[in-house]
């Protein structure tokens, strides 16, 4: 052990004091506590958006019902192909992906998933893409109602295809632009999640959490690039991707922080969480709740 | 049903410059219900770097010999690599993370009774799995196998014996001068299925070989196995489409065997 | 081989082509084309600031000579005694530091080290960090002429003091102020280092470029945090750190690549390079010399 | 001057629970210049986390036998943590990274007779290399050993034989019930120099007690060994400062091993 820390003292089993078992731990959170349909996980670690899908395909390989909640993939307006191939690169305890938010579109997703997810004791959260503060809207409001569907997720990750494409979740005023419109369209848990390719994630945080969010969720992923030597060309067919994995963490760490000493709703900590220990990091910085990701592919 | 679990190492042959036969120890149910074609994704450098699960191809699922006995994958692995380079140095009873088996293999409907198996590079792991379970139905199995020089062929006596094997070398070193596909030919007639695992521009080959066939016969369906990188495995994260006729599809999960006449190849 | 990739085809050695040794390839590389004092490396690879010393405490140990130039420590105007400790930590692919500029300050630097350097045929570039535009021009006007100075390289990942701490390299026009004013102190070549805790980093290379940089080098370290979950606190004595190692190369080779297409001036590359693929990702990125930090502490 | 090198693993010995004394195989140049208290730089987990080399103290350097052989250093090392796990289950001729010898170590005067050595933890490795030192120079020596329990304490086998050895455990399991700080008092009066490897704790009561001394001796020069998180190991990145009286000092290339009275102790 490095002398820098002084060593911790075992201390003996307190003899008497009542041995709990783990189940009877009441690890419930509550993800919005201002909004009267309030969104309340068994436990704080939710699977993260894009990485389990709508939940179903995991459904037979892991025990979903211990998850806190799901996140589902990125649900747009219409149907969208999504990025050209190759889709994703391995990096340095990390990955790239550039999906491009394929998905059937949510008219289709409401269709489809909807009956499976009411059935689940696991409470869905829906995330959502827009090209425009419309679009966020409107489908917001095509979910109020739903069944199965427990909460919203915004990725404003994405570009206003209305603002010259400029990033929702770069600029304070189109965050909270969007986040209003969402607020005004839906009575359901709205989580906003931030993007951390800004220079003020802490800026961005305020204005969102005054224009209605329920929760904040960050981080998304950092914009990055690979390059394949031999082919002298970047590796993935979009060039660059989002970087993801425990590679971030103290990215990810580091901004939980700041923006938990500067808002009152709660945040769900994620990026490159793959162990307990990565998790209390994050709730140590301030996170009232966990996502895992990347680390969903790694074990 | 895939499962997750944790793989005991059993033993690794060299089989090939910098490619080794790796046997690894797994649960019973998991080697019962392998067909060939499907995969494993398996993990396991220290640390947090390489962090993904490769897939690999299993080659043989021998399942238990008795209640409570484990069964075997055996698996034709790169070793040269950042991902599986350290499953050469593995000793005895190290471990590592696995899941599977995974994906859509190989089909071989009731009536067929001759198969023609085309395998280009490490694919040929999956194809003696198919070449095995063929020969046990009786269905009559020819190989074409190729690589660019004899000494990057996997050794015959891992192939089945009572399969008919037909080589092809790029710089002749071995067999038939030239690809694998020059030799379609003389099978179009023969064969009532094909399946192949091979780079991509093998099956274009195959491809227009079928077009240009001009015999009598109804062409045989044909199979083909499809790679792309891969980050989940089970189909969750979009990484491995590729484009059929009936849109994307997921190689980890739809695949990794397709029909050929569904696919949109470049 | 994924078979996302065409084989590539063995081409037989080629009969009658000269067999080149390594060292009669030419690669040096001027990094300051438009100023006539020049900066002519001898390769392309440099030590990066706050990982080399001032050069003489690697001297013994590896072959300096062989490198393409050497970044000094960052050298402030007076002497600093850094941040608290602990300043490292480990994260994963990476570490995070925050050393705090620990330094003897320019008098001191200048003093001792430049009669060493200007006996050594490797070139030395200062790397300058201050708290204000003045005390950045003023210490390019007193390298302006010491010997065996090759360069300076302006570290503006710094909060500038007199700007209620915005840092320097995280708005355009601080950032082309400041180059500016240690352009007109020095003809001595001038690299601008960008940070990349910025929402956009092209408008910043450009401001900087046109300001008249010579050249840019990207990136410094990404903002962080560990926390030690034993201790529940934080693990640097700084709270924050900046994050450096492989772990970074993907964000270090998008920046180089979108900068690359924006400007005209020279490009180091830098951020997690820790073998010869990852210089070539940066310099098929766009980049013209490469900095190698962490990586100097991995082998 | 410090090396760069690939040292050849040799052997490890479990000595303790999770601390392992992993012998490599070093240039003779390397084990001909170590002295006691200076420490290796060491790496090699397989991919790039973890990423930093790891500072181990040297516990033995034995010299080339015969010209052209190799030296030999012995390490004892925690094999519980991420960094140095893999060294249990390194093989006979796998190879590591390694840096060193690096840091200032121990220094016993010309007219140094009797010496006392104070080890708490992995530190006993430094402090057995130089208790040898010591006792080849006809140096009298007593160590005070140190550890929460018995089962904690490297095997008295591991000790030099001359030296005289005096335990204490914090939960009284073997020796004196207390801390190694206790027993001092005895030896004020007797030792000419101290070496001190332990946590910073165990250094302010070293301290403390030397300010009691109410004998009529001069009292001995105390050295200590300081540790901190290391980046280089070379005095490059500033990460390992020490506070000391003439401003801030490196661990990894001033220290380890520092004049107590010049340390300014929290
Ligand atoms: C469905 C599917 C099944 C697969 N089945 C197998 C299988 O059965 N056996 C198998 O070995 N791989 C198989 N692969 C490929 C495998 O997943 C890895 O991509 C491959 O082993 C290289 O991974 P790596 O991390 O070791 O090498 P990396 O470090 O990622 O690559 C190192 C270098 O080696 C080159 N390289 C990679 N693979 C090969 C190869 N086989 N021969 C020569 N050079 C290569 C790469 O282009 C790269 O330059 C399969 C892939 C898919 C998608
Ligand atoms: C100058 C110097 C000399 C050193 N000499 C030695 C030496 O001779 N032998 C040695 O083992 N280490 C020595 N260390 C410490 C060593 O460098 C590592 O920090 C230590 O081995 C843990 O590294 P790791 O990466 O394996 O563990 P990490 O994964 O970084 O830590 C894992 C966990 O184990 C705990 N832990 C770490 N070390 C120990 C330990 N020794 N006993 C119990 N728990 C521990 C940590 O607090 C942490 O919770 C020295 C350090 C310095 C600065
Ligand atoms: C393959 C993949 C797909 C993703 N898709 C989405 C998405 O559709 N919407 C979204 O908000 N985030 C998406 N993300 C980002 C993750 O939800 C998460 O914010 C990020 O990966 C950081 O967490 P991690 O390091 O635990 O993966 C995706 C990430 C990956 C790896
Ligand atoms: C310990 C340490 C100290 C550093 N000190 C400085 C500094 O003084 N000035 C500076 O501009 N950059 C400094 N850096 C940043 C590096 O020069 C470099 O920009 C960064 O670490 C990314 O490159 P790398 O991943 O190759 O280390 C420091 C980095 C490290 C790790
Ligand atoms: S690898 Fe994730 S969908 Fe196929
Ligand atoms: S570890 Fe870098 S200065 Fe000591």
């Amino acid at each position: 052990m490095s002398q820098t820390t002084a060593p911790t003292p075992q201390s003996p089993p307190a003899s008497g004091s009542p041995v709990r078992s783990p189940q009877s731990i009441d690890l419930s959170v509550d993800l919005a506590p201002h909004n009267p349909r309030e969104l309340v996980l068994r436990n704080p670690v939710l699977a993260a958006s894009g990485t389990f899908g709508y939940g179903v395909e995991y459904a037979g390989l892991i025990d979903i019902q211990a998850l806190g909640a799901i996140v589902s993939k990125g649900v747009t307006r219409r149907q969208r192909r999504g990025a050209p191939m190759p889709r994703i690169a391995e990096t340095p305890a990390g990955m790239l992906n550039a999906i491009g938010l394929q998905n059937p579109g949510i008219r289709a997703v409401l269709d489809k998933y909807p009956p499976i997810w009411s059935r689940w004791d696991v409470p869905v959260i829906v995330n959502l893409a827009g090209d425009t503060v419309g679009e966020f809207a409107e489908m917001a409001a095509m979910l109020d109602e739903a069944t199965g569907v427990a909460g919203i997720e915004l990725n404003v990750s994405c570009p206003n295809v209305a603002a010259g494409g400029m990033f929702f979740g770069c600029d304070p005023g189109l965050a909270a632009e969007v986040t209003a419109a969402v607020r005004a369209a839906t009575t359901l848990p709205v989580i906003v999640k931030l993007t951390p390719n800004v220079t003020d994630i802490v800026t961005i945080a305020r204005a969102v959490a005054d224009a209605g969010a329920d929760a904040l969720s960050l981080i998304n992923t950092l914009l990055g690039m690979a390059i394949d030597v031999r082919r002298r060309r970047p590796v993935l067919g979009n060039l660059t991707g989002g970087l993801s994995g425990p590679a971030v963490k103290p990215v990810a760490v580091r901004m939980v922080y700041q923006v938990a000493a500067a808002v009152d709703v709660p945040i769900i900590g994620l990026g490159g969480i793959a162990s307990l220990n990565d998790a209390l990091e994050f709730f140590l910085a301030g996170a009232s709740a966990v996502q895992v990701g990347t680390a969903t592919f790694a074990d | 049903m895939p499962q997750q679990f944790t793989a005991r190492f059993l033993d690794a042959e060299e089989a090939l410059p910098a490619n080794a036969i790796v046997r690894l120890a797994a649960p019973a149910a998991v080697a019962a219900v392998v067909t060939p074609g499907q995969f494993v994704m398996l993990g396991g450098g220290q640390g947090l770097d390489p962090l993904l699960l490769r897939p690999y191809g299993i080659m043989r699922a021998t399942r238990a010999t008795h209640a409570g006995a484990e069964g075997v994958l055996e698996l034709l692995v790169f070793t040269g690599g950042r991902g599986a380079g350290w499953l050469a140095h593995a000793r005895e009873g190290d471990t590592f993370p696995v899941v599977g088996p995974l994906g859509t293999g190989y089909e071989l409907g009731e009536r067929v009774r001759r198969v023609l198996l085309i395998a280009v590079g490490h694919g040929i792991g999956a194809l003696v799995a198919l070449a095995e379970a063929a020969l046990a139905r009786d269905i009559a199995v020819t190989m074409l196998v190729g690589a660019p020089t004899a000494a990057a062929l996997l050794p015959l006596t891992y192939l089945p014996e009572d399969a008919e094997v037909i080589v092809a070398t790029s710089d002749g070193s071995r067999g038939h001068h030239g690809s694998v596909t020059d030799l379609l030919d003389g099978y179009l007639d023969w064969a009532d299925a094909i399946c192949a695992y091979a780079p991509e521009p093998v099956y274009v080959a195959l491809r227009e070989a079928l077009h240009r066939y001009r015999g009598a016969r109804t062409l045989p369906p044909v199979q083909v196995a499809m790679e792309r990188s891969m980050a989940c495995g089970v189909g969750v994260c979009l990484g491995c489409v590729v484009e059929t006729t009936a849109g994307l599809k997921t190689v980890c999960r739809d695949g990794p065997v397709f029909p050929l006449d569904r696919l949109v190849l470049a």
